[in-house]
């Protein structure tokens, strides 16, 4: 009786760490858009991310969670999603939030400590940030109940991380989406960490995928630095949620290359040479390749790419770095549509302090 | 905002009543109307759907708007409380049903970390308007768990509403403006008085305003503070200490949260003695809020210590022993009493 | 991509619904003390459950959740448990507790509505009686942790029911004892419906069993009318865990031949067709026939042990209801080991009280 | 436990120290000598191996004693609770982490429904001997939800004892005297002040009561009342208003529940004034109940109302604005200064 032998995960891979192709490749890659799409995502991503840990290095904002080295997921499941689906995020998801047409200052504003980085137009109906673990899977079952009342062809995604799959929230979306065959994606980064445990004693599960067949739910491995991999796993879940036929689980397979946030140092507990390992499998090199090889890339295109990045992520940075303090009264004004007497006079109160000490 | 409601039971007698209604069937009144009047109000919970719930406050209303609309869930309560703010977030009115409310701590983190947060995080962006329903108290004889009383641990959370009715027509009135309110409201209902009492409610009771205290009767030497069911206990208390010649003033704040300070300072500026009655225990209870708030705004005004008539610091004992536990009339009395007599 | 494709739940059945054997049966069946045994355990404790229904009905206990036509799963548990193991039973035990040798007189006085009905000796180190559901699997898990830490090859036997399975309290224990390979039991008394809830609304799963796959632990189903079939799978997982292999999942296939408790009223949501048919698969029957058929039962015997039920019971009864009233005091002794002074001043409150009201 | 404990810190000094240690490093050694002296001391939580957990608190630990009695749980907080209570009836000792307060929500069906009654409900049979430990409070420029102060709903929970220490010492001596208390207690360290001061700790530290307040300072015209992270700006206040000529009186309550109010009561007798400060929402927080049960056992003894100087009932700002919501110096000079005035 060996658990192993009940349970058929399959895997999904089309370039190899060098980016050559290890199968023959899905037809939609020749149109090449999407690939350079992919390509040019991810490298604004980087840099965006980059800047937002140098950022936080010199005291101009507070603890942010890298997205390095996992940009392919959060960017293929983001571009896949149409406007009115509704993303679901963990606090690992810059690339997808960028891709998603939300301003990178207001990623900015929101780890700088400032509410208002989730209030913008262009978050439409997507949630923001989430940072209690796993509670966000029980907003997307929600948000694909939503859309199943109102006979709505939407898709809510949802992404979290390898850890967040062992906190019982996860696992009872996972349930409700296969008891009433919600429109749901189940993406889960699995970076190999959750700060400093390790994959192997998050879970005794040979995959994190296999979590899905206990909800019943199609469940399938994927490389998740592979975009092409992504791609297919992805919408084709897209496609099946949309067409009413329910959840899917995709757990993407990448490596946290670096620090679990700028408040970590996983030098404390982890070997150097898994993270070089990991380097080498990264997906913006291994895309880089792929483009180059097929002629459909090169140094020039390369130059401009990160100039055009820097131009954006400067002019985002100045927003950011001008946005000035909120009122005092914001503080209070959103707890509640119709402001209970109490507060109103606490607000009263803080006003007063805070005019205090301005004068 | 400035005056105090007072009871509604003899002025909101609609004309087209036909029948009288326990609590709980006016709480089922008030969802039936609800979803009738809005095709975004949807109700979810544990046997809510055929059973009609445990306490049949759902009954007949799944035949009525169909599968889609009364959804009987899996057990979980974290997933009845995340599902409800994920369906709010998207524009819909869920009204969920925690079966007992001492199962309702599951749900405390969804509640605190998103449903009371999720205007104030997106400033206004997205909002949470959902209802959160759980019968609660004890008094009948219920297994383990099921007599609990932690208005308290919702009340001290910013951004949530809590409510307590203890009458039919009160039970109405606030579930459906818990129900039309945009921001997340619990809602527990006294399961002890589920079926104490009858009275008439129809389509034009009155709907009711969620941060006012209802003064249940009026006097001037004391003033009796309560909610839920022990409204039951101290009106008793207060008509015999009205035979022994005192004039005792009624307040039931039904609304916990946001706390209608005002109604109960001016009553208690009058009387100059109160005493608040709640089931749940005592240190850090609802009580404490409402005592330390009179003696701090209201002390030239007290011509007593205020009393506190509650549970005690102890585990809900099993039912044998329940009523060791739950205040009494002649508590109340006797607290009462001796506020009236300090000097 | 099926989900049922990735998952083989393997499932165990050795006598018909008649109690005529489908395959060759397991060598300890040639004695026939243990089928003797479990059968008589099972009369016993059904004619408790009715006792206890009783004395509900005339008002003479609080509500009861009855145990009829799922005793083979908590007799055959409790039977292959050994005392130094530890068992972390749910409210639909009473056959296990009473093969445990817990009296029944402690369990009518839980629902009675006295606490000292979970104080006996005879409860070793078992735990208690557990309302909120699922959450007694995260006992099981730290109780197995316990054994671990201290290299005692003891198991922990943790039951539930199908309901329970949804709850993420379940799947995170679950998890746990995948990664840490804890002794554990995870026995799933799947009766068919969780209060008005069938089976099928409660997950998407074809199989409850799966959601052992999901924390890759060895999962099965077993017919849980069948003591063989219990036995087998039973004595399988508990030598397993015994011997540092840690857990297994066991869901047993039985039905809910009462209402839910004696609160519950189930003609209100389910077919009587369905219930007479189960009716026809329940768990006594199916041991007395094959007994019968064997020569190692007979109407004597039977008559026989009907009064030895009656006698035990009878003497059970009238020690429950014969117990006085606890102690005001008790209801402020057992919160603290050392009573603060608050709560002593609240207990001398109430004691006068007390007293106050007796004269 | 008719004696208040007077502050420790200049009584305490043990002969045998060699350095001075910061509150966290503090809670690191309390940790080793539990362990050390017991061997069913066994530690667990998220990335407390190692890694030593996000604040170091229990760094060396895993080398020290292995991975047996410091294990990395799942991410899983229920859980991690669940597990205390099961190995805690067996007669381990568990220490679990909570990585941040914020997070403690899903223990809380745990903890209220089976670590606070697991004596009661077997009337001794089994028992919950475990400590939980969660960093807390703001300050720190922390992300959302690692910032909230919410004891006041543990406090509520009959079974429970919540402790927050405000010194390396106190955190020595009290956690210690947590580990070895046979009930569950919620250890709570005020993040703040981690690192804030050091002072000399060893083996030889005294432990200390868990039902005791501490009177940090002695004075007779005004009590402040505060506890964790807040006593430094408590103790501020304290020093600038002694320069303004008032003597002052500073309790540091530390043992939230069971509360000491006997020593409160004391002080406020003497003073006659008080001003309480905390972090948390002022509503339905410790704060009232202190509040409430001065007015009530002392109300002849008030020459002011008591003061609140707390949080205000709103969620915990981000980082940028949380400094509007935080209790500051001037805040309790200005409550001082009005119950001094008061006449
Ligand atoms: C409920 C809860 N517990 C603990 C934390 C603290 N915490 C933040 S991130 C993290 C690790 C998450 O790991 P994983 O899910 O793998 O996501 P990753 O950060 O690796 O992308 C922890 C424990 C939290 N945010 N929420
Ligand atoms: C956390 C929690 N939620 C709700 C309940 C109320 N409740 C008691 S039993 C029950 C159904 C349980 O069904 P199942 O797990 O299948 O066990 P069964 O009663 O059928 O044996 C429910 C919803 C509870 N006890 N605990
Ligand atoms: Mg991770
Ligand atoms: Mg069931």
């Amino acid at each position: 009786m060996k658990a192993k032998e009940y349970c058929h995960i399959p895997y999904i891979r089309y370039l190899d760490d060098e980016g050559e192709a290890l199968q023959q490749l899905p037809a939609w890659t020749e149109n090449h858009e999407t690939l350079i799409d992919y390509y040019r995502a991810m490298v604004i991503a980087r840099a965006g991310d980059a800047k937002a840990v140098a950022l936080q290095r010199t005291g101009q904002m507070g603890t942010y969670p890298s997205s390095l080295g996992q940009e392919a997921i959060s960017t293929v499941c983001c571009s896949l999603l149409e406007k009115d689906d509704v993303l679901i995020p963990y606090y690992r998801d810059l690339p997808g939030l960028m891709k998603r047409g939300i301003p990178l200052s207001d990623v900015l504003l929101y780890w700088g400590g400032d509410e208002r980085g989730s209030a913008g137009k262009a978050w439409g109906k997507d949630f923001p940030n989430c940072v209690p673990i796993a509670t966000q899977a029980g907003h997307a079952a929600g948000v694909a109940t939503a859309f199943k009342i109102r006979n709505q062809h939407h898709v809510a995604l949802v992404s979290m991380g390898d850890g967040a799959t062992s906190k019982g929230d996860f696992t009872e979306a996972l349930n409700l989406a296969g008891t009433w065959q919600l429109p749901i994606v189940f993406i889960i980064n699995n970076n190999q960490w959750a700060i400093s445990v390790p994959r192997k004693i998050q879970s005794g599960a040979p995959t994190l995928a296999q979590k899905g067949v206990s909800a019943g739910l199609p469940s399938i491995q994927v490389d998740g630095n592979d975009v092409i991999a992504l791609h297919e796993a992805v919408s084709s879940a897209i496609n099946q949620a949309r067409s009413g036929k329910g959840a899917t689980v995709i757990e993407a397979i990448t490596y946290r290359l670096g620090d679990h946030t700028t408040a970590d140092d996983a030098s404390r507990y982890r070997e150097s040479e898994e993270l070089q390992e990991a380097w080498g499998r990264e997906p913006i090199k291994r895309l880089r390749n792929f483009l180059y090889h097929r002629g459909l890339w090169d140094e020039e295109k390369e130059q401009q790419l990160k100039r055009e990045a820097t131009e954006l992520i400067d002019s985002e940075v100045k927003r950011y770095l001008n946005t000035p303090l909120p009122e005092v009264s914001d503080l209070f004004d959103y707890h509640y549509a119709q402001m209970p007497a109490q507060l109103e006079k606490q607000k009263r109160q803080a006003l007063a302090k805070a005019n205090g000490r301005a004068h | 905002m400035n005056s105090s409601v007072s009871e509604t039971v003899d002025q909101s007698i609609p004309q087209e009543v036909t029948e009288k209604l326990s609590m709980v069937e006016a709480v089922n009144l008030a969802l039936d109307h609800a979803m009738a009047d809005d095709q975004d109000v949807v109700l979810l919970g544990e046997d809510i759907g055929v059973n009609g719930g445990v306490f049949r406050a759902t009954q007949g209303l799944r035949d009525k708007y169909g599968l889609k609309r009364v959804m009987d869930t899996p057990l979980a309560e974290t997933l009845i409380t995340g599902i409800s703010i994920g369906m709010a977030a998207q524009g819909l009115k869920p009204v969920a049903e925690i079966q007992f409310m001492g199962f309702i701590f599951p749900a405390l983190e969804q509640l605190i970390c998103h449903a009371a947060r999720m205007r104030n995080r997106t400033r206004g962006r997205l909002s949470c308007p959902m209802v959160l329903r759980a019968p609660f108290g004890g008094g009948i004889h219920a297994p383990e768990h099921h007599s609990e009383s932690t208005e308290t641990l919702l009340a001290h959370i910013p951004g949530l509403r809590v409510v307590i009715p203890s009458s039919p027509i009160r039970a109405y009135g606030l579930l459906r403006a818990a129900i039309n309110d945009p921001d997340p409201v619990i809602f527990l209902e006294p399961k002890r008085i589920y079926r104490a009492v009858k009275q008439a409610v129809s389509y034009g009771t009155a709907i009711l305003p969620l941060d006012k205290c209802f003064t249940l009767k009026q006097g001037s030497d004391v003033t009796l503070i309560s909610w839920g069911a022990s409204i039951k206990e101290t009106m008793e208390a207060a008509n015999t200490l009205q035979e022994y010649g005192a004039s005792v003033e009624v307040i039931d704040v039904a609304t916990i949260k946001p706390l209608d300070m005002e109604t109960i300072l001016t009553s208690v500026r009058k009387t100059g003695r109160c005493v608040i009655i709640h089931e749940a225990c005592k240190s850090f209870g609802v009580g404490a809020e409402i005592s330390a708030a009179l003696a701090e705004e209201a002390l030239a005004d007290l011509k007593a210590p205020v009393e506190r008539v509650t549970g005690y610091d102890i585990t809900m004992p099993y039912y044998r022993m329940e009523d060791h536990f739950l205040p009494k009339p002649e508590d109340i009395i006797k607290a009462a009493l001796k506020t009236l007599s300090f000097h």
